[in-house]
C-alpha cells in the first residue's frame, strides 16, 4: 500500500533521514518507532506532503506522491493525526468531524448558499455518517461541545475520528498516546486495533509508548539518528541487539 | 434607536438612514465572512465597494445597460479584481495581508481619481435603480430593495456558513495544517471567500451609486475601509449578525451625535474606544451569550 | 456599559427632539449644509460663522417681517453621503423652505436629485459648473460661488496682456483642483495659451519641488497653481526656493491673509484673481460692493478672530438672497425660487454683482474678480 | 538633465525622511508589542502643532519649546498606553489595531478643538538662502530634516544596543514571557515603547512643519506612508524603515518627475505590493525572523 524508498532529508546540515526505505502492507497495523530525534516525525511529514524529501520517492496505492501537496495526498486516501493536536478549537466536536467529510462531499459556495436540494440530502448523509463515527470513538454524547473544551484524551480521539471521516485507506497516527494516562492508552490501543480489523483501514503508527506498539502492531520499523536500524515482527524487534542499544542510551528497553 | 421608531417610519430622512445602514451592512456581512470565519483581514474593502459603484454607474450610464445587468457585471469585475488581489496575497498573513489589501484599496482610489469619469470631482446623473421598466423613485422603494437584497444575502450567507463551505472556512481560521491534512483546497477557499466578500461590497457600491446618483472617489478611501472594519469589530466578528448590527450602529451613530455639534468627532472616537475596550468580542456575541446564560439559568 | 449607551442614546435623542420642537413663535426655517469638519472644513468653517452671524443680525433687526428666522446648520463632514442625509433631514424633518450649501462641488452634485425631487431651492456655495448647468435640469438649484471658468478667464486675460503663451499648471487632486484643471485646459486655446506641463499633487503632500522642476524643464513662462489648503502655501514656498524666474499664479482660493503669513517672504509677487471680499479696503469708496463688504468683514473679524474670505462670502450672498426673497414673497418654496431667479439684477453681494436669470443660475462672470498681487506682505491691486 | 534628476532626488529625500521617522515610530512599538499603532501619524501632528503653540503662541525660546513639545508628546503617549492599551488584555491584534484607530480619532478631535482646522507653520530653524548643488536647490530645512532623521537613527541604535533599557525592550519583543521571567518589567517596557515612538514622531513633526505646514488631520496620511515605509524595510527593523521611507519618497518624486505626478502614490504602492508578494519579510528582513514572530 505504501512504499517508502531511499528517503533522505537534511535540515540545516543535520541529516534527519538517511536513505530510509520501508513499506506498509495493505491491511497491516505497522509502527514506526525510534528514540527522540530519530526522524519519525520528519518521516511522517514527508509522507503526508508537508515538506518534500531531498532524495527518494514515496508511492501510495501504486502512484507516486512524493511531490504532491498535503491536500492532494489526503484526497488520495491518506489521512493523518498530529502529535501536537491540530483540532479546529472554536468549532464543535460534530463540526470537526464534518470538516473531515469535506472531500467526500461536493456542495460549493453557491449551492450551499442557495440550499439546493442535493445540498440538503448531502448534509443529512454527512451528519448521519459523522454521528456514527462519533459513536465509534465514544464521543456521541459530546457532539455539540466545543473541541477546545474536551479533555486531552478525547481530543486525541476526535482527531482520529476526524481523520476517519475522510474514509482513508491509510491512516497515519502521529504519537496518539502522547500525554494520555494508562487507562486512556489502553482504550486507544483497543480502538486502533478495532479500526484495523473491523473497518479494514491500514494503519501506520508512530509511537513512543513501546508497550502499546508491541501489543498491537503487526510489523515494526525502527529508526535511529535518521537511519533504519531494524524492521520486522514485534517479537523480533524486541530481541534485536541494535534496537536495544539504541534505546539503552535514553530509555528503558525492558518493554 | 427603538425609542425613535414609531414616529419616524414615514420620514424619508429616517428611511435614507436605513438605506445607508443597509448598504453598509451588505459590505459588513461580506467582511464578517472574510475576517470572522476565514480569518483574513482586509483594509481594502472600500476598493471593491468603489469598483461596484463606478463599474455599475458607467455601464448603465454610458453603455445604457439595464441597471440590474450592470450591477451584475460590476460584481463580476469586482470578483475578478478580488482574484487578482487574492492570488498573490495568499502567502501573506496578519499585518502583511492588511498592508497588501490597504495598498490595493489605495490603488483603486488613485485609479478612480486619475481615470474615473469626472476625475476627483466625480460624476452625476447616474440612472436610478430599476428593474424591468419599473424605476424606483421614492426612498421607501429603495429601502425595500436594499433591505430585501440584504435579507437575501443574509440568508445566503447563513446557509453557506452552516454547510460545507462555511465549515471549511472556519476550519481554515482554526488550523491550516489540519485543513491540508483533511484535503481542503486551502488556496481555492481563500480566493473564493475573497471573491465572495468583494461581490458583496460591489453590490453595495452599485446600490449606493444608483441611489445617490452621484459618486466621487472621495467616498471610496482607506478611511471608509477602516470604518467598515470598525463596524465588523464593533458588531462582533464571529457572526454575520455582528456585521449587520455594527453597520447599523456605525451608520446611525454620527446622526445621533449631531447634538454634540463640533464635539461630535470627539464623542464618536470616545464611544468607539470605550466599546472596543469593554465590548471586545463585539455586541452581538456578548448579547447572545447573555441571553443564552439567562435562558440556561431559567431552565435550571 | 449597556446602561451607559442607553443613557447616551436617550440624552442625545431628547436633545434632538428638544431642538426640533423649540419652535414656539413660528420661526421661518431655512437649512444650511456645510462642510464644517472633514477635508473641506476650510470652506465650511467661515460659511457656518457667516450664516450664524447674519441670522442673529436679521433677527435683531426684527426678523423676516416680524417672524424670527431660524437657520439649521448641518455638518456634512465633507462627505457626499452625509450631505444627502442632511438634505433629507432638513427637508423632511425640519421642513425648511430653502437650503444654503453644500460647500463643495461634489456634495452639491450629490444633493441635487434630492432637491429636485422635493422641489426645494438650493443655493450652493460651491463653484462647479455642473451645479447649475444644464439649467433646465437644475430648476431648483442656484449658486453664489463664481464659476471656476471665470477665475481662469481672469488669469488668462492677464497672461495674454503680458504676452505669455506657455504655462505649466499644477493642481490638487480634489474636486476643487480638478474643476480648475478642466477649466484651465478647456479655454487655454481661446486665449492662445498652450499648457506645456500638467502636474498634480495630493491634498496632504508636503513637497511639490518635483512637479515644479518638471514645469520649469518644460519651458513654461508662468506657473498656475489651483488648490486650497496648505498645498498652495507649499507650492509657493517651493516656487520661491527653486528661484524659478517665472511668475506664479494662484486660483481664487488664495484669498486669505493666512496664506501670506504662512508663506512669508515666498509669497511676494504671487498673483491671483480674488473676490473683492479679500481686498475690500483697497476698493474705491464709490464701488457698489464697498459698503456691504466693509460692514461684513469688519463685523466678522471682530467676532470670529479671522477673515471670512472668499468662501464666507458665498454663504453671505446665499443667506442675503434668501432673506431678501423671504421678506418680499414669504416662506413659499416656489415663490422663493422664482424671486431669486427673476429679481436679482445688478444685485451687489459680497462675492460680486449678481445678474440671475432663467438661463443663468449663478449670475457672476470674470468681473467678480480683481487681479491681486502680494506686495510687502499685503494684497495690492494689479493695475 | 542631471540638475533635474538631482532636484527630484532632493525632493524625494525630504519627503522620504518624514516617512522614515514615522516608520521608525511604528517599529519601536511593533517590536515591543506586535501592535501596529495607527495613531502614529497623530504624534507627528502633535509635534508640529504643539511646537507652534509653545514657540509662536507662548513665545518660548526655541530649545525650550522643542523640549516641551517632545515631553508633551511623550505624556500623551503615556496616557494613551495606560488608558487604552494596558487595560486591553487581549492577544487579538485586530482589536488592538482598531483601538489605536479609535484613539487616533479622539486625538484628531482634540487637536481640532484646540487648533481649529487651518494649517500652522513656524520659521525654518536657520535663515538663509537654499543651497545649490549641481544646479539643483536644496532648502536648509531639508538638511535639518535629514540630519535629525540621521541623528534619531543613531540615537535609537545606541539606545537599543548599548543601554540596559534598550536591550530589555528588545528582549521583550523576542519573547515577552522569557523577558518577564528574567525580571524585565514587560508592561513598563511597552509603556516606554509608546513614549519613545511618540517622541520620535513629535521630533519629525517639529522638523517638517516649516517645510510642509501642519494641520490637525494630516495624521492618517503620514501613518499610511510611514506604515508602508516600515513594511518595505521589514516590519520591526529600525534601519529598514529609514531605507524604506527614503525609497518611497524618492520613488514618489521620480514618478512625479519622469512619469506622471497623478500616479506617484500608485507607483510607490505597486512597488510596495510587489515587495510584499515576492519578499514578504521586507527588503532587509529575513524570512526566518518573520516566521519566528509568526505574523
Amino acid at each position: 500500500m505504501l512504499e517508502v524508498q531511499n528517503i533522505s532529508k537534511v535540515f540545516g546540515g543535520v541529516h534527519a533521514l538517511v536513505d530510509v526505505s520501508f513499506s506498509v502492507a495493505e491491511g497491516s497495523l505497522s509502527a514506526l518507532i525510534g528514540p527522540n530525534g530519530a526522524g519519525k516525525t520528519t518521516m511522517m511529514n514527508i509522507i503526508s506532503g508537508i515538506f518534500p524529501p531531498d532524495k527518494g520517492s514515496i508511492s501510495f496505492k501504486g502512484g507516486v506522491i512524493t511531490r504532491l501537496s498535503p491536500a492532494a495526498i489526503a484526497r488520495r486516501g491518506l489521512s493523518r493525526t498530529f502529535q501536537h493536536i491540530e483540532l479546529f478549537a472554536e468549532m464543535t466536536v460534530l463540526e470537526n468531524i464534518l470538516v473531515g467529510r469535506y472531500i467526500k462531499s461536493r456542495s460549493g459556495f453557491l449551492a450551499a448558499g442557495l440550499r439546493l436540494p442535493f445540498v440538503r440530502t448531502e448534509e443529512e448523509k454527512n451528519r448521519a455518517k459523522s454521528l456514527e463515527i462519533l459513536a465509534s470513538i465514544g464521543l456521541e454524547g459530546k457532539a455539540d461541545e466545543l473541541a477546545s473544551n474536551l479533555p486531552l484524551g478525547e481530543q486525541r480521539m476526535l482527531e482520529i475520528g476526524r481523520a476517519l471521516a475522510t474514509e482513508p485507506s491509510l491512516l497515519l497516527l502521529d504519537e496518539p498516546a502522547a500525554g494520555l494516562n494508562i487507562r486512556e492508552t489502553r482504550d486507544l490501543g483497543k480502538m486502533i486495533v478495532r479500526l484495523n480489523t473491523e473497518r479494514e483501514i491500514t494503519i501506520l503508527l508512530v509511537e513512543h509508548d513501546m508497550d502499546l506498539v508491541m501489543r498491537i502492531s503487526t510489523s515494526i520499523t525502527v529508526l535511529n539518528f535518521g537511519q533504519k536500524i531494524a524492521s520486522g515482527k514485534p517479537a523480533d524487534i524486541q530481541r534485536n541487539r541494535d534496537v536495544i542499544t539504541a534505546y539503552l542510551g535514553e530509555e528503558d528497553p525492558s518493554c | 434607536m427603538v425609542y425613535a421608531l414609531p414616529n419616524l417610519t414615514d420620514d424619508s430622512y429616517f428611511i435614507t438612514l436605513m438605506i445607508f445602514s443597509g448598504i453598509n451592512a451588505i459590505v459588513a456581512i461580506g467582511l464578517c465572512i472574510l475576517m470572522g470565519s476565514a480569518g483574513q483581514v482586509s483594509l481594502g474593502q472600500a476598493g471593491f465597494y468603489g469598483i461596484g459603484a463606478y463599474a455599475s454607474s458607467v455601464l448603465s450610464q454610458s453603455f445604457g445597460l439595464p441597471v440590474v445587468i450592470s450591477m451584475l457585471c460590476a460584481a463580476v469585475i469586482s470578483g475578478i479584481a478580488a482574484v487578482i488581489l487574492a492570488a498573490p496575497s495568499l502567502r501573506l498573513k496578519g499585518h502583511y495581508l492588511a498592508v497588501a489589501t490597504l495598498g490595493f484599496g489605495e490603488i483603486i482610489h488613485i485609479i478612480l481619481n486619475e481615470f474615473g469619469p469626472g476625475g476627483p470631482s466625480g460624476f452625476g446623473d447616474i440612472p436610478a435603480l430599476s428593474a424591468g421598466g419599473f424605476v424606483l423613485t421614492t426612498p421607501a422603494h429603495v429601502a425595500w430593495v436594499v433591505w430585501g437584497i440584504l435579507l437575501l444575502l443574509m440568508i445566503f450567507s447563513l446557509n453557506m456558513l452552516n454547510a460545507r463551505p462555511g465549515r471549511a472556512l472556519r476550519a481554515l481560521h482554526g488550523s491550516e495544517t489540519a485543513c491540508n491534512a483533511m484535503g481542503l483546497d486551502v488556496v481555492g477557499l481563500k480566493i473564493k471567500v475573497f471573491v465572495l466578500s468583494a461581490v458583496y461590497a460591489s453590490i453595495a457600491g452599485s446600490l449606493y451609486a444608483h441611489y445617490v446618483s452621484f459618486i466621487s472617489p472621495s467616498s471610496f478611501t482607506l478611511f471608509h475601509s477602516v470604518l467598515l472594519l470598525m463596524m465588523v469589530v464593533l458588531g462582533g466578528i464571529t457572526t454575520v449578525w455582528g456585521g449587520l448590527v455594527g453597520a447599523v450602529i456605525i451608520t446611525l451613530l454620527p446622526e445621533t451625535l449631531k447634538a454634540f455639534e463640533e464635539l461630535d468627532v470627539l464623542v464618536y472616537g470616545l464611544i468607539l474606544t470605550l466599546s472596543l475596550l469593554f465590548l471586545r468580542r463585539g455586541i452581538v456575541p456578548i448579547v447572545t451569550a447573555k441571553i443564552h446564560s439567562l435562558l440556561v439559568r431559567r431552565n435550571a | 456599559m449597556m446602561n451607559f449607551f442607553k443613557a447616551t442614546l436617550a440624552v442625545t435623542l431628547l436633545l434632538m427632539i428638544s431642538v426640533s420642537f423649540a419652535a414656539a413663535q413660528e420661526p421661518i426655517r431655512i437649512g444650511a449644509i456645510l462642510s464644517v469638519t472633514g477635508a473641506a472644513s476650510f470652506l465650511g468653517e467661515p460659511e457656518k460663522n457667516t450664516v450664524i452671524m447674519l441670522k442673529e443680525q436679521i433677527n435683531k433687526a426684527g426678523g423676516i417681517n416680524g417672524r424670527p428666522l431660524e437657520v439649521i446648520v448641518e455638518d456634512s463632514k465633507s462627505d457626499e453621503t452625509q450631505a444627502v442625509l442632511a438634505a433629507k433631514k432638513l427637508i423632511e424633518r425640519d421642513k425648511v423652505v430653502a437650503i444654503i450649501g453644500p460647500s463643495t462641488t461634489g456634495e452639491s452634485m450629490a444633493v441635487i436629485s434630492t432637491m429636485m425631487q422635493n422641489k426645494v431651492m438650493l443655493i450652493s456655495a460651491a463653484a462647479g459648473t455642473g451645479i447649475t448647468l444644464p439649467v433646465k435640469e437644475r430648476y431648483w438649484i442656484f449658486k453664489t460661488a463664481q464659476y471656476d471658468m471665470s477665475a481662469v478667464e481672469a488669469i488668462y486675460y492677464e497672461l495674454k496682456k503680458k504676452g505669455i503663451v506657455k504655462v505649466g499648471i499644477i493642481t490638487i487632486t480634489t474636486g476643487f483642483g480638478d474643476a480648475g484643471r478642466k477649466a484651465l485646459q478647456e479655454i487655454a486655446s481661446q486665449y492662445g495659451i498652450s499648457i506645456v506641463a500638467d502636474e498634480r499633487y495630493g491634498p496632504k503632500d508636503s513637497d511639490m519641488t518635483a512637479q515644479l522642476t518638471k514645469i520649469r524643464a518644460a519651458g513654461a513662462q508662468a506657473v498656475i497653481n489651483w488648490s486650497v489648503g496648505p498645498g498652495q502655501v507649499v507650492v509657493t514656498k517651493n516656487w520661491h526656493a527653486l528661484k524659478m524666474g517665472i511668475p506664479l499664479y494662484q486660483s481664487h482660493g488664495w484669498g486669505s491673509k493666512k496664506n501670506i503669513e504662512l508663506a512669508g517672504k515666498a509669497a511676494e509677487g504671487v498673483i491671483a484673481p480674488l473676490g473683492r471680499v479679500v481686498i475690500w479696503d483697497k476698493l474705491p469708496e464709490k464701488h457698489i460692493q464697498k459698503a456691504l463688504l466693509k460692514k461684513y468683514v469688519t463685523e466678522y473679524e471682530a467676532r470670529f478672530k479671522g477673515e471670512p474670505g472668499q468662501f464666507g462670502a458665498h454663504a453671505y450672498d446665499a443667506m442675503q438672497m434668501i432673506a431678501e426673497a423671504l421678506k418680499k414673497v414669504g416662506p413659499d418654496r416656489q415663490k422663493l425660487r422664482d424671486y431669486v431667479e427673476n429679481n436679482l439684477k445688478n444685485w451687489p453681494g459680497a462675492g460680486g454683482v449678481y445678474n440671475m436669470s432663467p438661463s443663468d443660475h449663478c449670475g457672476l462672470d470674470k468681473n467678480a474678480f480683481e487681479m491681486v498681487v502680494v506686495k510687502n506682505g499685503d494684497w495690492m491691486l494689479l493695475k | 538633465m542631471l540638475t533635474v534628476f538631482l532636484q527630484f532626488l532632493f525632493s524625494g529625500l525630504t519627503v522620504g525622511s518624514v516617512y522614515a521617522l514615522v516608520g521608525m515610530g511604528f517599529n519601536i512599538i511593533y517590536n515591543a508589542t506586535s501592535i501596529i499603532n495607527l495613531a502614529q501619524g497623530e504624534f507627528v501632528v502633535i509635534g508640529g502643532l504643539l511646537m507652534w503653540f509653545f514657540l509662536e503662541s507662548c513665545k518660548l525660546p526655541f530649545l525650550l519649546a522643542v523640549a516641551l513639545t517632545i515631553l508633551s508628546a511623550g505624556l500623551v503617549a503615556l496616557i494613551m498606553e495606560r488608558l487604552t492599551i494596558r487595560p486591553l488584555k487581549t492577544n487579538d491584534l485586530l482589536i488592538m489595531i482598531m483601538v489605536t484607530v479609535a484613539v487616533a480619532i479622539v486625538m484628531r478631535g482634540l487637536l481640532m478643538f484646540k487648533f481649529g482646522k487651518e494649517p500652522y507653520s513656524f520659521a525654518a530653524f536657520t535663515e538663509g538662502d537654499p543651497l545649490v548643488i549641481g544646479g539643483a536647490v536644496i532648502q536648509l530645512q531639508t538638511l535639518w530634516v535629514l540630519g535629525i532623521t540621521g541623528t534619531c537613527i543613531l540615537a535609537l541604535y545606541a539606545f537599543f544596543n548599548l543601554t540596559i533599557a534598550g536591550k530589555a525592550m528588545r528582549a521583550c519583543s523576542f519573547d515577552p514571557t522569557a523577558a518577564s521571567l528574567v525580571g524585565i518589567p514587560v508592561s513598563r517596557m511597552i509603556m516606554f515603547s509608546f513614549i519613545l515612538s511618540a517622541m520620535v514622531g513629535a521630533i519629525g513633526g517639529i522638523a517638517i512643519t516649516p517645510i510642509s505646514l501642519m494641520e490637525y488631520d494630516k495624521g492618517p496620511m503620514l501613518a499610511v506612508k510611514g506604515f508602508c515605509a516600515a513594511m518595505m524595510g521589514g516590519l520591526g527593523r529600525g534601519r529598514g524603515a529609514v531605507v524604506g521611507g527614503l525609497t518611497i519618497g524618492v520613488l514618489e518624486s521620480m514618478t512625479a518627475g519622469y512619469i506622471h505626478s497623478g500616479l506617484k502614490d500608485a507607483v510607490a504602492l505597486l512597488i510596495l505590493l510587489s515587495i510584499l508578494f515576492f519578499r514578504p519579510a521586507g527588503l532587509f528582513g529575513n524570512a526566518a525572523m518573520q516566521r519566528l514572530k509568526g505574523h
